[in-house]
């Protein structure tokens, strides 16, 4: 294999997208969008993992990035069902319309 | 085709968590035949729930390691399988009166309970980043819908939304600092990054550092501290009240002995940095949590903020690191669990048939129309408090005994003067009871089994802390 | 040995726990008896103990530490669950539980009338076993319990009366400050566990002479911190601002807890610790010259009060002051002498007090009172006796143990001029005021023609009784007292004979009854009659009333100006000002941690975030 | 080669990311958020983890996002309900402290990250990466996580059927 990518721009990847998902969530107010932009965290997340176990010849991380899909996933189901069920009571997906609980 | 050479599975060592999931299956497979009586489930979750109990000690010479080092049985997970079954336990008593009154009627719940003790016991077992963040998840995922169970109310949903997406923000954190330790470890056993990092073989320190940082994080939230504490108030307050006890006590414990573990196991000797961030993060979270309750005036917020300056308590035994820490945590959430289930039990007494009645104004007079139940209350704000001769004494004493023996003195001081300011709106609530005359008369619900779970708490608080010497030999 | 001591507190306790769990369920009439009857079993088993111990040797009354298992045990630090009994604690007892029972009789027929009888009976009861925790403690952890524990008391008892906003004032003013003492004592605790890596009395004491020189830097700390704790109990300077407000709770209460018994715990502390205090003579000068002041000044302040209950209480500070003068001389057995004596008759005069304002239906300014004598003999007489003996006239109990105080302010080791012209000039304010206020109250005529005064039921008078014969006696009890507790405090204390100085004593507290008399025995609107009917007192009467303008004029003016400023200055912008500011603060912090809980999940990620940068730059830069 | 693939595909990935929050309609998002999942897969098969590859399409561009497709359409969402992307006034200085700082950390660890030893890959066997590597690993060292995660798939089935079903009782 002639060049090769550094394991640090794979890292950066990852780490890029890690940052959108985060601003996602803090600029947004979509709930959905909000719920993606988590999903862009995690997916970030799989990255770094896989490209970790290429330049360690190691599975271990492949098996922690299959364990986080299946967290996804789970999150996912329990997340839609927790917003379908909040907007039976509450027709908006606004989040910033959400704070009867403070101080 | 090669053959995969079948693992070992230690069942002995399992035997808690596996009791508690089929006991789980059961109780759902239940809940279809069951119709509206919900009092099966209830029997067949608190028999599985003793067994699991008991099952905790069959390991004969502890510790021991299983899973290739991804799992062990030791002491404290002992104990602290204890204290999940047994918080779970009154969870599961304190909601058979609420669930009716208040329009929770899913059997699903006490199915999700028993899934979520399961996560607890595996996470105060794990010794592997993997099985931690499954262990979170789990139990995570539980509280999630278990804090959105009141489907009709307003406040639950909000209370589960938010939990659900500040909870799906933080696991993000917390797996990416675990990558990073991965990355820099080339390994996912907490004993395995430990050598690593003693032999000074990390593919590299920076990934190391950030990888710790993310993962405070991560766990700060979970535990609920500064700053990243802020979505307890409103989930305490929101979601069902026997879920709030649950929360307060048993996944914080859990996540509190995984912090625990990862800190004291895996990342002891890159300390001294991590000592004054957890520093500053002790005395953040022990500042804000009584600040903050002092003005509060519903109880269940009061209480999620006395609950956040608890651990800011408990970090001080994490940063402590010592063995003696450890039990010290051990005991404290034991003390806690009896603390706060009682309050909890109190509150739920207190509610009305149409309203929760949470305002403490509402407190008022409680020492001449229930003398005995005012009394209990005030055992458990004194015990809250730190006072002697009640558990949360004996508790605290121990907390700052292990930071003391590190050196940590300043920092006792300051949670000292803290438990002072603590005291304040406990007492708030004792002298609302005894010196003010109630505005309105309360239409009560004495359900005879909260009370039982009352009397439980006042008795656990009041032996553990004229006897301390029995919980702590268990803790060792 | 000593094993039954246990049953004292926990006489008392079962006591409270049953009135405040089963309240309802008892009917109201046991339910005084049962409060009387758990206090009169300690009270009676102090007495067994009193008499066990006097049959045992000297040195074998000493150390008898009951532990009951140990409590807690963390390597090595040892805590046990015990109590202390010796000849001090025994004394204390007997004190407290004497006091205590027959205050609680008196209460039966005082609060007969309150619709929360009970639960005035379960926090007196409350009270008397913080107070046997308090005297028993054999360490300084069961202590400070114990000094919480009668603060609580203290605090639920002077908001009995919840309806009345000034009660509950009161009352939250009364836990503050006993909070900063209570703080006072947890440093002092520390710095002791620090100190000798022990909390109890017996190791401390036997290693501290061989740790410290005398004015260690360290026993002084340690010793200074403690009396922070023991001046904020007992209400000396700068902390006493809450005692004589506590005066809104029931009189009961005042005659119990803020004249015989919780008060003077800070010179039981003195007392107990003297091993301590011993070898920090800094200290003790401190606690002499702190005494001897407050002492004076509020014996001044006493001087112009109208209310019948703010006297009494600001002469129990100032008798404070002189226990305190006579510990911080070192004589701690005639502190202790004072205290007894002072708990019969200062207990008595509250209860005689209430005895009044229960018959003039709760008034309490004296201006309003005036020839009570008829209706109330009893009260009358015994009130008499009261006022004798805290003016220390010869041969009643105050004498004994004043005259020993004022003799020791001289001529012991750090005696002086200025304590003992203090003590003598303190000492004749004492028999003004307390004689101002007998005659003010009982004899003249009444200035309140419509109240019909009527003598008390006996569960009243009775205890009025017991105590004005002790107020009468208990002086000759002296020497014993020194004799039993010397083994405490490892030797007798010096009775110093001056016959000279003596004398002047008996004169000056002569010279102020007898002033008292004149100025107050006669009403001064009848004045101008009796110059009329009667020629030859005309001159007299013209005397006194020049004496009164002259009085007015050198003495009252000055004193009111001073006792004004003082408290202006002093108590409301200083100690009290403070004290409510941070709690305001304290608010106004709170009110900005929770308004940072905006409530919007956005908010709350994006702390989260600003909380992990935060910690980024932390680990970066740092 | 490797070199020719991955720079287009991770700028194609950051853009889809950037796609998600920035566009104004939940469809929209929903798409990028597929199609960024379909680079990733590509991500995945430059690093030879063949299995993850497949595995993220199937259930991260085929399950996960359906559903999220589902639940869009079931709330019926307009493109605009003015949402575009905002900071609250009341957060303007916390925002920018925060950016501040966050910035200040991203280029310390930027500065420090190229030091790291991993430049180029290890020598990888054939199998590395396929069902049957990953598989064994998985069955043999991590088979307790394996089936903590049934657990944790069923607990989250039976609280998406509680909380989402439509009448209970």
């Amino acid at each position: 294999m002639d060049g090769f990518v550094p394991l640090n721009h794979y890292l950066l990847l990852s780490a890029t997208l890690f940052v959108i998902g985060v601003l996602g969530v803090l600029l947004r107010r979509n709930v959905i969008v909000v719920f993606m932009s988590i999903e862009i965290m995690l997916n970030a997340v799989n990255i770094s993992l896989i490209a970790f176990d290429h330049y360690l010849n190691n599975s271990d991380g492949q098996v922690f990035s299959f364990m986080v899909m299946c967290v996804a996933a789970a999150e996912v189901s329990v997340g839609l069902a927790i917003i379908i069920s909040m907007f039976r009571n509450k027709p908006t997906v606004n989040l910033d319309e959400f704070n009867i609980l403070k101080w | 085709m090669e053959h995969i050479p079948a693992p070992a599975i230690d069942f002995i060592s399992l035997a808690p968590a596996l009791i508690l999931s089929v006991f789980g299956m059961l109780v759902l497979l239940m809940d279809l035949f069951a119709g509206k009586n919900k009092n099966l489930l209830v029997f067949a979750s608190l028999v599985g729930l003793v067994l699991a109990g008991v099952s905790a000690f069959a390991p004969k010479a502890l510790p021991v390691v299983s899973f290739g080092g991804s799992y062990v049985v030791d002491h404290l997970s002992v104990f602290f399988t204890l204290i999940f079954v047994f918080s779970s336990a009154l969870t599961i008593l304190l909601s058979i009166e609420y669930n009716p009154r208040n329009g929770i009627r899913a059997g699903e719940y006490y199915a999700l309970i028993l899934f979520c003790t399961v996560g607890m016991i595996l996470l105060a077992s794990a010794t592997d980043l993997i099985m931690i963040f499954l262990g979170i998840e789990v139990v995570s995922i539980c509280l999630y819908v278990l804090a959105g169970i009141k489907r009709g109310d307003v406040k639950s949903n909000e209370a589960a939304l938010k939990y659900f997406l500040l909870g799906a923000f933080a696991t993000g954190f917390l797996v990416y600092g675990m990558t990073l330790l991965y990355g820099a470890t080339g390994t996912t056993k907490l004993a395995g990054i430990a050598e690593v990092i003693h032999s000074g073989q990390t593919n590299s320190d920076t990934l190391l550092l950030l990888g710790t940082v993310l993962l405070i994080i991560g766990f700060g939230f979970k535990v609920a501290s500064v700053p990243f504490h802020m979505w307890a108030p409103d989930v305490y307050e929101g979601a069902p009240s026997p879920v709030t006890a649950f929360m307060a006590v048993g996944p914080k414990a859990a996540a509190l002995v995984a912090f625990y573990r990862v800190f004291a196991t895996a990342i002891p000797e890159i300390g001294t940095t991590w000592d004054t961030l957890l520093m500053v993060v002790a005395v953040a979270t022990m500042v804000i949590g009584n600040f903050g309750a002092i003005v509060q005036t519903n109880i269940k917020r009061l209480l999620a903020y006395s609950s956040i300056s608890h651990v800011g308590y408990l970090l001080i035994a994490i940063i402590a690191r010592n063995s003696l820490g450890g039990s010290a945590i051990a005991y404290y959430m034991m003390a806690y669990a009896f603390m706060i289930f009682g309050t909890f039990g109190i509150v739920i007494l207190l509610g009305e048939k149409n309203s929760e009645n949470l305002e403490i104004k509402n407190y008022a007079g409680l020492g001449v129309k229930q003398p005995a139940i005012a009394l209990c209350m005030t055992v458990f704000m004194l015990s809250l408090g730190g006072m002697p001769p009640f558990a949360g004494f004996i508790a605290k004493f121990y907390i700052f005994g292990a930071a003391i023996k590190e050196g940590y003195v300043v920092l006792v001081v300051i949670a000292v003067l803290n438990s002072v300011v603590s005291l304040y709106y406990y007492l708030k609530i004792v002298v609302l009871m005894y010196m003010k005359d109630s505005e309105r008369e309360l239409e009560l619900s004495m359900g005879p089994i909260t009370l039982a779970v009352v009397a439980i708490a006042v008795f656990g608080t009041i032996e553990m802390g004229l006897f301390p010497d029995p919980i702590l030999q268990l803790t060792q | 040995m000593f094993g039954y001591g246990w049953l004292v507190l926990i006489s008392p306790l079962l006591g409270f726990l049953s009135l405040s769990c089963f309240g309802k369920r008892i009917p109201r009439s046991i339910a005084g008896y049962v409060a009387c009857a758990t206090v009169g079993l300690s009270f009676f088993i102090s007495l067994i103990l009193l008499v066990h111990l006097s049959v045992l040797e000297p040195e074998n009354r000493v150390g008898g530490v009951q532990a009951m298992y140990t409590w807690i045990d963390s390597g090595q630090f040892q805590l046990d669950f015990a109590i202390l009994i010796d000849p001090l604690s025994v004394f204390m007892f007997l004190i407290v539980t004497g006091v205590g029972f027959f205050i609680h009789v008196y209460s039966l027929g005082y609060m007969e009338h309150d619709p929360e009888f009970k639960r005035f009976f379960a926090y007196l009861n409350l009270f008397i076993f913080s107070m046997c925790v308090l005297v028993s403690a054999a360490d300084f952890f069961f202590l400070i319990v114990g000094w919480a524990l009668v603060g609580l008391a203290s605090y639920l008892l002077i908001g009995f009366w919840r309806d009345k906003p000034s009660a509950v004032l009161a009352a939250r003013k009364a836990f503050v400050m006993n909070v900063i003492g209570d703080v006072g004592m947890l440093i002092a605790a520390f710095m002791i566990l620090e100190t000798f890596g022990s909390l109890s009395y017996q190791k401390v004491f036997e290693s501290a002479p061989g740790m410290f020189l005398a004015n260690d830097i360290n026993v002084i700390l340690i010793t200074l911190f403690l009396l922070v704790g023991a001046f904020a109990k007992s209400a000396q300077l700068p902390l006493h601002t809450w005692l004589p407000d506590a005066m809104e709770g029931p009189t009961p209460v005042s005659a119990l807890i803020h004249a015989a018994t919780m008060v003077t715990a800070g010179v039981y502390l003195v007392a107990r610790c003297h091993t301590l205090f011993e070898l920090a003579p800094f200290t003790m000068y401190v606690i002499a010259t702190v005494g001897i002041i407050t002492a004076t000044f509020a014996g001044t302040i006493a001087m112009v009060q109208t209310d019948i209950k703010r006297v009494i209480a600001y002469s129990t500070m100032s008798q404070l002051g002189y226990m305190f003068l006579a510990v911080g001389l070192g004589m701690f057995s005639f502190g202790m002498f004072h205290l007894m004596t002072h708990a019969f008759f200062k207990a008595l005069l509250f209860l005689g007090a209430g005895s009044v304002i229960h018959s003039m239906n709760d008034e309490q300014d004296i201006r309003k009172m005036g020839g009570l004598a008829k209706a109330m003999p009893i009260t009358y007489i015994t009130f008499l006796i009261g006022s004798l003996a805290l003016a220390g006239f010869p041969l009643t109990s105050g004498f004994f143990s004043k005259e020993a105080i004022i003799m020791a302010s001289y001529h012991s080791a750090m005696g002086n001029i200025a304590f003992w012209a203090l003590a003598i000039f303190t000492a004749g304010m004492t028999a003004f005021y307390s004689f101002r206020l007998f005659f003010t109250v009982f004899q003249g005529d009444s200035r309140t023609p419509d109240a019909h005064p009527h003598e008390s039921p006996i569960t009243m008078t009775g205890p009025l009784m017991i105590l004005a014969f002790f107020a009468l006696t208990a002086g000759v009890l002296g020497h014993w007292v020194d004799g039993f507790l010397s083994p405490v405090f490892g030797g007798h204390a010096e009775h110093y004979e001056d016959g000279f100085l003596e004398t002047i004593a008996v004169l000056v507290g002569f010279g102020g009854i007898l002033t008292a008399g004149l100025l107050y025995m006669v009403p001064s609107d009848r004045v101008a009659q009796l110059r009329e009917v009667l020629a030859p007192i005309h001159d007299i009467l013209f005397h006194k009333y020049y004496v009164d303008e002259i009085y007015d004029f050198l003495i009252v003016k000055p004193v009111k100006a001073i006792s004004v400023f003082l408290e202006d200055m002093g108590e409301k912008k200083g100690v009290d000002f403070a004290v409510d500011q941070v709690g305001v603060q304290v608010r106004e912090v709170s009110k900005y941690v929770s308004i940072w809980q905006s409530g919007r999940i956005r908010d709350y990620a994006l702390n989260m975030v600003a909380g992990m940068a935060l910690v980024l730059i932390f680990v970066a830069f740092l | 080669m490797e070199l020719l693939i991955f720079y287009p595909l991770a700028g194609f990935c950051v853009l889809m990311g950037l796609g998600v929050i920035i566009s104004s309609s939940p469809i929209n998002s929903a798409l990028s958020l597929i199609a960024m999942m379909m680079g990733l897969a590509g991500v995945f098969v430059l690093q030879q983890a063949h299995f993850l590859a497949i595995l993220q399409i199937i259930v991260y561009a085929g399950a996960i996002m359906v559903l999220f497709m589902f639940v869009i359409m079931l709330l019926n969402l307009k493109s605009a309900e003015e949402d575009t992307w905002s900071i609250r006034p009341q957060n303007t200085y916390v925002s920018v402290l925060t950016g501040f700082l966050a910035l200040g950390a991203l280029y310390k660890i930027a500065c420090v990250i190229s030091q790291a030893k991993l430049d180029s890959p290890a020598a990888v066997p054939d199998d590395f990466g396929t069902v049957v590597r990953v598989g064994t690993t998985l069955f043999t060292d991590f088979v307790l996580p394996f089936e903590v995660a049934s657990i944790l798939l069923l607990a989250a089935m039976v609280g998406a059927v509680v909380l989402a079903k439509n009448k209970i009782d």
